[in-house]
C-alpha cells in the first residue's frame, strides 16, 4: 500500500509525456486523477495509523534488497511512523489542491492565444462575442499538458520522500523535487530571467546536496545502513555520538551537520537562501507554491527525521556544536528574511521571503531541540502558506484578467498596482486574510498562533534567550509585512484600472482556497498545549502525543509560562496594527518609508555571491582550467614534446641525413660516378674498329707484360 | 548448440570481423544493403552476448567459457579468452553500444563500406581486450582498437575547425585530433609492452591466470640487477600510465576533448562509451590483481589524480563554448569517479583485515564498474544528441543556439533526460554508481572524496549550462524560419536513443540485476 | 724439297698473296674475288692434309656460297660506296703494326712449341677418315650435340637474316 | 708427308694477322667481314693441321672445322643482312658512320 503512494503521479507523468501530450483535457484528468488516487491512499494510511496504539513503536514498514554490496545488500523500503503520517496528511492535501487549482490557473477552457508560443507566458486571446464585439480574454497555457506532467513528477518526488524508510530514497525524492523545481521555475524558459533563476535554484540547492550526499555516505559507512530504524537504534546512536570525527565534532554531529547543509540549500536558509526569491520568476504562483511551500518543507522534514542523530550527543542542557549552528542559522534566517520581506513590492516575493523566514523558525526550533514545535509549525505553515500562495495566485489571476480587459500594461504582481480588491474578489480576500492572520500568529483563532507560540515557549522555557528574542522580533516583522501586504492589495481604492476590473477566479481556484483556509484555522486546534489557560484540556494535545511518539524518548510537556504567550500575542497584534496604520493611506511606493535600498536589494547577497563565487568559478573554468591549464600547460607540454621530437628530427635531417648521408655518401658517390662517367664516355665513340683496336692494344700490352714479368 | 556453447566467446569476438569481410564483397554503391548488413551483424553479436549473459553463472568462481588455442608457441603465448562478471559487463556494454552507434551512423553517406567495416573491426578490437586472458593477446587487441578509430576520426571527422599550434602553424582539427589520439595512446602503451615482455621473459608465459599467482608471489631477491620491489614499482607505473592515458586520467586527458570533438558522432559514442572503459578495465583486470602491494602504496597518488580529473574535468567542461567539447570534458569528470573507486579499493588492498573497510572497498569497486557501464550509456547518448543537433545546424557553438525547446520539444525532452542521467540525478543510473563510489571511498579516502564533491557540484553546473544555452532562453530566430528551420528529431534517431534511455531509467531504479553480477565478480577479484 | 713441300709453299704463297690483296685492294669486288683465291688455296692445304671432305666443303660452301654472298652484298651496296676515295681508315698504320706484333707473338709461340717441326705419320689404310668424321658428327658419344647446336644456329641465322634484310617493317 | 707442322702454323698465323689487319683498317663493313673470313680460315687451317699431326683417329679437329664453317656461314648471312639493312636506312656501309649507340 505505502509502496504504491508515489506511483500514480509518476505513471501520470510518463503517460502525459509519452502519450497524451497533445490532449489537454485528458492530461489534466490523468494528473488530477493520479493526485486524487495518491490522496486517497494517503488518507487510508493516515486513518489506519491513527487507529494504532503507540504507533511510534509499531510503524508501518516494508523493505526490499536494492543493491548488493559485497556480502551484504543495501535495503530500501517504505516506512510510515507518526511524523511520516502527519506529514503525509498535509502533503496529500496540498498536492491535491495544487492539481485542482492548476486547472483553473492555467486557464483551461479558454481559447488558445493569438500569439502565444511555447516557453512564454500566455498573452491573451481575442474572441468575438454574439454581438460581434471583440474582447481580449485570458488564453490557455500553450504547454498545459506538460505542466501537469511536471506536477506529477513533483508529487512523486514528494511522496517518495515522505514514505522513505531510509536516507537514500529520501535523497532520491529530494533530488527529483529539485529537478522539478528546476523545470517548473524554468517552465517559461523563453524568459531569460526564468532560465537563469532555474539554474540558480538548481545550483544553489546542489551545493547543499553534495554535502548531504557526503553525509549520507559517512552515515552509511559508519553504521552500515541507511534505514532510519537501524540508525536510530540506541546502540548505533550512542556509538555515533561517542566516535570523534573531524574538527571536534562527534560522528553524529558531523553527519548531522553535513545533512543539515543539504537542508540549508533545500529550505533556503541563509546563506543559501538566494535561490528561493528568484524562483518566483517561475511562471505561476502554483509552481512557486510547490517549491516554496511544499518542497522547502522537505528540508525541515529531513532535519526532523535526523533529529535523533543530531541530538545524539545532546544531554539536555548546553547545545552541541551542531545544534548551536542549526539554531543560529535558523534564527538568523528568520529575522534576516523578514527584514527583506518588508521592502518587497511583488506579492509573490513577499511570500517567498516570508517562507524563508518561517522556515528559519522551524530550523531554529530544531536547533534548540523543540522537536514537536518544529513539526507542528511545519504542518500549520504548510497549510497557511499554501493558502497564501494560492491566494496570491488568485489575486494575480484576477489582476491579469483586469489588465487584459482594459488593455492596460501593468505588472499584475506589483502590490502598488492593486488596492480595493476585497470587493472584487471576496472569496480570495477572506481566505487570504485568514492565511495572513495565521502567518502573523493572530491569537487563539489561527493555527499559526499555536505553532509559533509553541516555538517561542520552547525557546523561553529552555532559556535560549537570544533565540527567543530574535524570533520574537522576527514574528513582529512577520505580522507587520503581512498586514502591509493585505492592506496594499485588498483595502483602499484601486490604484490602477486593471485592479478596478479585476474579477473573481473560477471555482477550481477558489475551492482549494476554502479547503486550505479551513485547515489554516482548524489544524491549530490539534496541538493546543495542555496547560494553556481555559482552552488547554478542552481538546487533548493530540499532535504532541502523536508526533512525539516518533522519538524513542517521548518529549516532555513544557511547563506553561505566561511570558512567551504574552510576547507572541503582543508581537502579532502589534505587528498587524502597525502594518495597518502605516499602510492604510499609502498610495505610491514613494510614500513607503521602508523602501530602503539595502533591504530592497536583499542585503546585496546576489551581488556579493556573483562577485565572490560565480565569477571566480567562471574564471577558473574558462580561463584557468581550460585555457590555461589544459590548453596552455598540458597541451603546451605535449606540444613541447612534439616540438622536441620535430626539432630532433630536424637536427637528424638537417645535420646528419641531408649533409652526411645524402650529400656526402649518397650524392657524393653519385657525383663521383657521374663525373667519371662523363669523363669516360668520351672514349665510347661508337666505332667498332676503334674498340677492337683498343682491346687489341690492351691484349698485346698484357701479352708483353705477361711475357716480361712471368715467363 | 554444443558448438555454440563451447565456442561462444570466439563467435562473439570474431563475428564482426566476419561480417566486415562479407561487407568487403558487397558493391560499394549498395549503401542501404551495407548499412543493414552491418547493423544486423552487430545485432547478432548483441544477441550472442545476451545469450552469454543468460548462460553465465555469476555464482561460479573464476573465468567461464574459457577457450585456449595455440597462437604463438615460440614465446609461449596462447590465445586464451574467458569471461568473468567484470568482462561480461563490459562485453555487454560493447555489444549494446555498437549496434546503436551503427544505427546512429546511418546518415553517413560517403565511403559507407569502409566506415562500416572499420566499425566492425573496432568492435572486435574492443571485445578482444575485454575477453583476453593472455597479456600478449590483450596488448594486441589493445592496439588493434586504435587503428579503426584513428581512421574514423581522421576521415569522417568534422571537416571544419582548425587548431593553431605554435608559431601560428595551423592544422586541420581532425588531423590534429586523430594524430594526438593515436600517438598519445601508443606512447602510453610502450611501457606496458615492455612490462609485458618482462613478465613473459621472466615466467615463460603470458597467461594471466598463471601470472596472477606467480608474479604477485614474487617478493624478494633481485630482478635484472635491481631489487624486486623497484622493478615492480616501475612496471606498475608502466601499466598505470598506459591505462591512465586511455581512461583518461588528469593530466593525460587532453587528447580526449580533441578526439571526441572531432570524431564523427558514432565515433564519439563508441569512444566515450567503450574505449575509455578499456583503460579502467585495464586497471581492474591487470593493475589491481598483478600489483596489489604497489597499488596500495601508490593509491594516494591515484586518488589525487582522480580527484584532479573530477574537479578540473568539471571546471573545464563548464568553461566550454563548444557543446561537444563540453560533453567531452564531462567524460573526464565521470571517469574520474571510476578511478577514485579503484584507488579506494587499491588503498585497502586484498588483504584488508578490517571488515568495514573491506565492505567499503567492495562498494567502491561495484560503484566504479557500474559507473563505467553507466557512463557508457549516458555519454553515448549525450554525444549522439549533440551530433543530432550538429547535423542540423552545422555549429557546435553554444552561443549560436538558444531557446530551441519550442522547435524541437521531443529532442529537448530527450536531451534533458539524458543530461540528467549524466548529472547524476537520483532515479537515473548515474546517481547509483556515483553514490556507491562516494560511499565506498569516503571511509578510505575521506579528504579526496570530500574534494571530489566540488567536481560533483560543477557537474551540475556544466550540464545546466548546456541545457540553458541550447534549449532555454529567448529563441534564436535564425533557426525558426526558412531553410535554417530546425527539424525535429527523426524516428531513426529516437530509436537510437530509446534503448539507452530505457537502460538509464531501469538501472537508475533497479540496478540490482547488473550489480549482482558485478558484485560477485568483485568479490572474487579480491 | 719434296713434292708436297713444293705444293705447300706454292699454295701458301697463293694464300698469303691473295689475302694481302683482299685487305689492300681498293675495289671491293676485287677484294671478294681475291678472297675466293685465298679460300681456294686453303682448300688445297686441306687436300694436302688428307682432309678431303673438308677440302670439298671448303670449295662448295665457302667459295660457292659465302664468297658469292659477298659479291652480291658488294654489288647491292656499291652505289654509295664508290671505289674512289680512301678505303682504309686513317689509323691503318697502327693496325698494321698491331698485326705485325700479333704475328710476331704467334710465330714466337709457334717456334717455342715443343716438337713443332714434327712431320705427320701415315694414316693407316684401313682408317676411313670421311666415314669417321660422319660417325663422329652423329654419334651421341661424340659430337652430335655440338653439331645439332650448330644446325640450330644456322637456322636461327637464316631466319634472322631474312627478317633483318627483308625490310618489311613499315612504320 | 714431310712438311713440318710449324709451316702450317706459321702460315695460319700470317693469314690470321692479315685478316686482323683487314678488320682493323678497312672502312667498308663488307670488307671487315672479308677480314673476318680470312681469320676464320686461319683458325680452320690450325684445326685441321693439328688433327692431322696429332691423332688422325680423333675427329675433333675436323668436326670443329665443320662447325666453324657453319658459324662462318651464319655470321656472313646475318652480318650481310645487317649491313644491307643499315645501308637501306642510312645509305652508308662505312663502319665508322654506324655509331648510333654511342653515348
Amino acid at each position: 500500500m505505502i509502496w504504491l503512494l508515489p506511483l500514480p503521479p509518476l505513471l501520470a507523468f510518463f503517460l502525459i509525456v509519452l502519450v497524451t501530450n497533445k490532449k489537454k483535457a485528458l492530461s489534466h484528468t490523468l494528473g488530477v486523477g493520479a493526485a486524487a488516487l495518491s490522496w486517497l491512499g494517503s488518507m487510508i494510511v493516515f486513518v489506519r495509523a491513527l487507529g494504532v496504539e503507540h504507533f511510534g513503536e509499531h510503524a508501518f514498514e516494508s523493505v526490499v534488497d536494492w543493491l548488493p554490496t559485497g556480502e551484504t545488500a543495501l535495503q530500501i523500503g517504505v516506512r510510515i511512523d507518526p511524523l511520516g503520517a502527519a506529514v503525509l496528511f498535509f502533503v496529500a492535501w496540498t498536492i491535491l489542491m495544487i492539481f485542482l487549482y492548476s486547472v483553473g490557473y492555467q486557464n483551461f477552457g479558454q481559447p488558445a492565444g493569438d500569439h502565444d508560443v511555447k516557453g512564454l507566458p500566455p498573452h491573451g486571446a481575442t474572441v468575438t462575442d454574439n454581438m460581434g464585439k471583440k474582447h481580449t480574454v485570458m488564453s490557455i497555457e500553450p504547454m498545459y499538458s506538460r505542466f501537469f506532467a511536471f506536477l506529477g513528477l513533483f508529487a512523486c518526488g514528494m511522496y517518495t520522500l515522505v514514505v522513505s524508510n531510509n536516507l537514500l530514497t529520501l535523497f532520491v525524492g529530494w533530488e527529483i523535487m529539485g529537478l522539478c523545481s528546476y523545470l517548473l521555475i524554468g517552465f517559461w524558459y523563453g524568459k531569460k530571467s526564468a532560465r537563469d533563476a532555474a539554474v540558480k535554484a538548481f545550483m544553489t540547492t546542489r551545493i547543499g546536496d553534495v554535502f548531504m550526499l557526503l553525509g549520507i555516505a559517512f552515515l552509511y559507512s559508519a553504521t552500515g545502513s541507511l534505514s532510519f530504524e537501524v540508525i536510530f537504534a540506541e546502540g548505533t546512536l550512542h556509538a555515533l555520538a561517542t566516535t570523534p570525527a573531524f574538527f571536534g565534532f562527534s560522528a553524529a554531529g558531523f553527519i548531522g551537520l553535513l545533512i543539515f547543509i543539504g537542508v540549508v540549500g533545500k529550505s533556503a536558509q541563509w546563506p543559501l537562501h538566494v535561490w528561493l526569491p528568484d524562483a518566483m520568476e517561475g511562471p505561476t504562483p502554483v509552481s512557486a507554491m510547490i517549491h516554496a511551500a511544499t518542497m522547502v518543507s522537505a528540508g525541515v522534514y529531513a532535519v526532523l527525521r535526523m533529529f535523533p542523530l543530531i541530538t545524539a550527543d545532546f544531554s539536555g542542557h548546553g547545545l552541541t556544536m551542531t545544534m548551536s549552528i542549526i539554531a543560529f542559522i535558523g534564527s538568523f534566517t528568520a529575522i534576516f528574511a523578514a527584514t527583506i520581506a518588508v521592502a518587497q513590492n511583488d506579492i509573490k516575493r513577499v511570500l517567498a521571503y516570508s517562507t524563508v523566514s518561517q522556515l528559519g523558525f522551524m530550523i531554529a526550533a530544531l536547533g534548540i531541540g523543540a522537536y514537536v514545535a518544529a513539526a507542528f509549525h511545519l504542518i500549520t505553515h504548510a497549510f497557511f502558506k499554501a493558502l497564501l500562495f494560492l491566494g496570491s495566485g488568485s489575486v494575480i489571476h484576477g489582476m491579469e484578467h483586469g489588465a487584459l480587459h482594459t488593455g492596460e500594461h501593468v505588472d499584475p504582481q506589483d502590490l502598488f498596482n492593486m488596492g480595493g480588491l476585497r470587493k472584487k474578489m471576496p472569496v480570495t480576500f477572506w481566505t487570504f486574510l485568514i492565511g495572513g492572520l495565521a502567518l502573523s500568529g493572530f491569537p487563539v483563532l489561527t493555527a499559526g498562533f499555536w505553532s509559533k507560540d509553541e516555538i517561542l515557549a520552547d525557546a523561553f522555557g529552555h532559556g535560549h534567550w537570544v533565540v527567543f528574542i530574535t524570533l520574537a522580533v522576527a514574528a513582529f516583522l512577520t505580522a507587520f509585512y503581512t498586514m502591509r501586504q493585505i492592506t496594499l492589495a485588498f483595502f483602499g481604492e484601486p490604484r490602477t484600472r486593471a485592479a478596478a476590473h479585476a474579477q473573481e477566479t473560477p471555482w477550481t481556484m477558489t475551492l482549494p482556497l476554502v479547503v486550505l483556509a479551513t485547515f489554516a484555522i482548524g489544524y491549530g486546534w490539534t496541538g493546543i498545549p495542555e496547560h494553556f489557560p481555559i482552552l488547554g484540556g478542552l481538546i487533548p494535545n493530540w499532535f504532541h502525543e502523536f508526533v512525539g511518539g516518533t522519538l524513542a524518548v517521548h518529549p516532555e510537556v513544557l511547563e506553561f509560562s505566561i511570558w512567551p504567550l504574552l510576547a507572541s500575542i503582543g508581537v502579532a497584534l502589534g505587528g498587524l496594527s502597525f502594518g495597518w496604520l502605516a499602510y492604510r493611506k499609502v498610495r505610491t511606493p514613494r510614500q513607503d518609508r521602508l523602501q530602503i535600498p539595502v533591504l530592497k536589494n536583499k542585503w546585496y547577497f546576489d551581488e556579493a555571491y556573483d562577485f565572490l563565487f560565480v565569477r571566480p568559478a567562471a574564471w577558473i573554468a574558462e580561463q584557468f582550467s581550460y585555457l590555461f591549464m589544459d590548453r596552455t600547460i598540458i597541451d603546451g607540454i605535449l606540444h613541447g614534446i612534439a616540438r622536441g621530437a620535430l626539432f630532433l628530427g630536424g637536427v637528424f635531417r638537417n645535420y646528419i641525413d641531408k649533409p652526411v648521408i645524402n650529400e656526402f655518401f649518397g650524392d657524393g658517390t653519385g657525383n663521383l660516378v657521374k663525373r667519371a662517367g662523363a669523363g669516360l664516355r668520351k672514349i665510347q665513340v661508337g666505332r667498332l674498329q676503334y674498340y677492337m683496336l683498343a682491346s687489341l692494344i690492351v691484349l698485346v700490352a698484357f701479352a708483353v707484360l705477361y711475357y716480361l714479368l712471368l715467363a | 548448440m554444443e558448438f555454440l556453447n563451447s565456442h561462444l566467446l570466439t563467435l562473439i569476438l570474431f563475428f564482426p570481423v566476419l561480417a566486415a569481410l562479407v561487407l568487403l564483397f558487397l558493391p560499394g554503391e549498395a549503401v542501404k544493403l551495407i548499412r543493414w548488413t552491418a547493423l544486423i551483424a552487430s545485432l547478432v553479436s548483441l544477441g550472442l552476448s545476451i545469450f552469454l549473459w543468460r548462460q553465465f553463472d555469476p555464482a561460479a568462481a573464476g573465468f567461464q567459457f574459457e577457450e585456449t588455442y595455440t597462437w604463438y608457441a615460440a614465446i609461449n603465448s596462447t590465445f586464451h579468452i574467458g569471461v568473468d562478471g567484470l568482462s561480461l559487463t563490459m562485453v555487454l556494454l560493447t555489444a549494446i553500444l555498437t549496434p546503436i552507434a551503427i544505427l546512429a551512423s546511418f546518415n553517413i553517406s560517403e565511403r559507407v563500406k569502409a566506415y562500416m567495416m572499420l566499425f566492425l573491426f573496432l568492435e572486435t578490437g574492443m571485445l578482444g581486450v575485454f575477453l583476453a586472458l593472455d597479456l600478449l593477446i590483450f596488448f594486441v587487441f589493445w592496439e588493434v582498437g586504435l587503428v579503426p578509430m584513428y581512421f574514423l576520426i581522421n576521415q569522417w571527422g568534422s571537416e571544419k575547425g582548425e587548431r593553431t599550434l605554435w608559431k601560428g602553424i595551423k592544422v586541420q582539427a581532425r588531423n590534429y585530433a586523430s594524430l594526438k589520439f593515436m600517438i598519445y595512446t601508443m606512447a602510453g602503451s610502450l611501457g606496458l609492452l615492455l612490462a609485458i615482455q618482462m613478465l613473459g621473459v621472466l615466467f615463460q608465459t603470458f597467461d594471466l591466470l598463471v601470472l596472477y599467482q606467480r608474479w604477485t608471489s614474487l617478493s624478494d631477491g633481485t630482478l635484472l640487477g635491481l631489487p624486486v620491489a623497484t622493478v615492480k614499482a616501475v612496471a606498475f607505473w608502466a601499466f598505470v600510465i598506459a591505462f591512465a592515458v586511455k581512461v583518461p586520467v588528469w593530466p593525460f586527458h587532453t587528447w580526449l576533448p580533441d578526439a571526441h570533438t572531432e570524431a564523427p558522432t558514432a565515433g564519439s559514442m563508441i569512444l566515450a562509451g567503450v574505449l575509455l572503459k578499456l583503460g579502467a578495465y585495464g586497471f581492474l583486470r591487470l593493475v589491481l590483481p598483478l600489483y596489489p602491494a604497489e597499488a596500495q602504496r601508490f593509491a594516494g597518488a591515484l586518488a589525487f589524480l582522480a580527484v584532479m580529473a573530477i574537479i578540473f574535468g568539471a571546471f573545464a567542461s563548464y568553461g566550454q563554448k563548444d557543446f561537444k567539447r563540453l560533453v567531452a570534458y564531462s567524460s573526464v569528470n565521470h571517469m574520474g569517479f571510476v578511478l577514485l573507486g579503484i584507488a579506494a579499493a587499491a588503498k585497502v588492498g586484498v588483504a584488508g583485515t578490517d571488515a568495514a573497510l573491506n565492505l567499503s572497498r567492495n562498494i567502491a569497486l561495484n560503484g566504479a564498474v557500474l559507473q563505467m557501464f553507466n557512463h557508457g550509456l549516458s555519454a553515448a547518448g549525450m554525444f549522439f544528441l549533440v551530433g543530432v543537433l550538429y547535423e542540423r545546424t552545422h555549429t557546435r557553438n553554444l552561443d549560436d543556439y538558444g531557446g530551441l525547446f519550442p522547435l524541437v520539444p521531443v529532442y529537448g525532452g530527450i536531451l534533458i533526460f539524458t543530461s540528467m542521467a549524466s548529472l547524476g540525478l537520483p532515479g537515473l543510473n548515474g546517481f547509483v554508481s556515483e553514490f556507491l563510489v562516494v560511499r565506498g571511498s569516503w571511509p578510505i579516502l575521506t579528504v579526496y572524496t570530500a574534494l571530489a564533491m566540488l567536481g560533483l557540484l560543477f557537474t551540475g553546473a556544466y550540464i545546466l549550462k548546456g541545457i540553458k544555452q541550447v534549449l532555454h532562453g529567448p529563441l534564436n530566430e535564425h533557426w525558426a524560419h526558412g531553410e535554417h528551420r530546425l527539424a525535429e528529431i527523426k524516428a531513426r534517431e529516437i530509436i537510437v536513443m530509446v534503448p539507452l534511455m530505457v537502460l538509464i531509467l531501469v538501472l537508475g531504479i533497479w540496478p540490482g540485476w547488473l550489480l549482482e553480477v558485478i558484485n560477485k565478480a568483485m568479490l572474487m577479484l579480491f | 724439297m719434296t713434292a708436297s713441300q713444293i705444293v705447300f709453299l706454292l699454295s701458301a704463297a697463293l694464300i698469303i698473296g691473295s689475302a694481302l690483296m683482299v685487305v689492300t685492294t681498293r675495289k671491293l669486288v676485287h677484294a671478294a674475288l681475291w678472297l675466293v683465291a685465298a679460300l681456294f688455296g686453303v682448300a688445297i692445304l686441306y687436300g694436302l692434309l688428307e682432309a678431303g671432305f673438308l677440302a670439298v666443303v671448303q670449295v662448295v660452301v665457302y667459295i660457292g656460297a659465302i664468297a658469292i654472298l659477298f659479291i652480291f652484298a658488294v654489288m647491292l651496296t656499291r652505289k654509295e660506296m664508290r671505289d674512289t676515295g680512301p678505303q682504309t681508315r686513317r689509323s691503318w698504320p697502327l693496325a698494321a703494326l698491331l698485326g705485325l706484333l700479333v704475328l710476331a707473338g704467334l710465330v714466337f709461340l709457334v717456334l717455342d712449341m715443343p716438337d713443332v717441326a714434327r712431320t705427320a705419320v701415315e694414316i693407316p689404310a684401313e682408317v676411313d677418315t670421311v666415314g669417321a668424321l660422319g660417325q663422329a658428327l652423329v654419334s651421341p658419344e661424340a659430337y652430335a650435340l655440338p653439331f645439332e647446336v650448330a644446325s640450330v644456329l644456322l637456322l636461327a641465322a637464316l631466319i634472322g637474316a631474312v627478317y633483318i634484310a627483308s625490310g618489311q617493317k613499315k612504320e | 708427308m714431310n712438311i713440318p707442322l710449324s709451316w702450317y702454323l706459321i702460315l695460319a698465323a700470317s693469314l690470321f694477322c692479315i685478316g686482323l689487319y683487314g678488320v682493323l683498317s678497312r672502312r667498308n663493313a663488307i670488307a671487315i667481314l672479308l677480314g673476318v673470313e680470312l681469320m676464320l680460315n686461319a683458325v680452320n687451317i690450325n684445326l685441321v693441321a693439328f688433327w692431322r699431326y696429332l691423332d688422325p683417329a680423333q675427329m675433333g679437329g675436323q668436326v670443329f672445322a665443320i662447325i666453324v664453317f657453319a658459324v662462318a656461314a651464319a655470321e656472313v648471312a646475318v652480318g650481310l643482312a645487317l649491313i644491307i639493312s643499315v645501308y637501306r636506312s642510312r645509305k652508308s656501309v662505312v663502319a665508322d658512320d654506324i655509331d648510333l649507340m654511342k653515348w
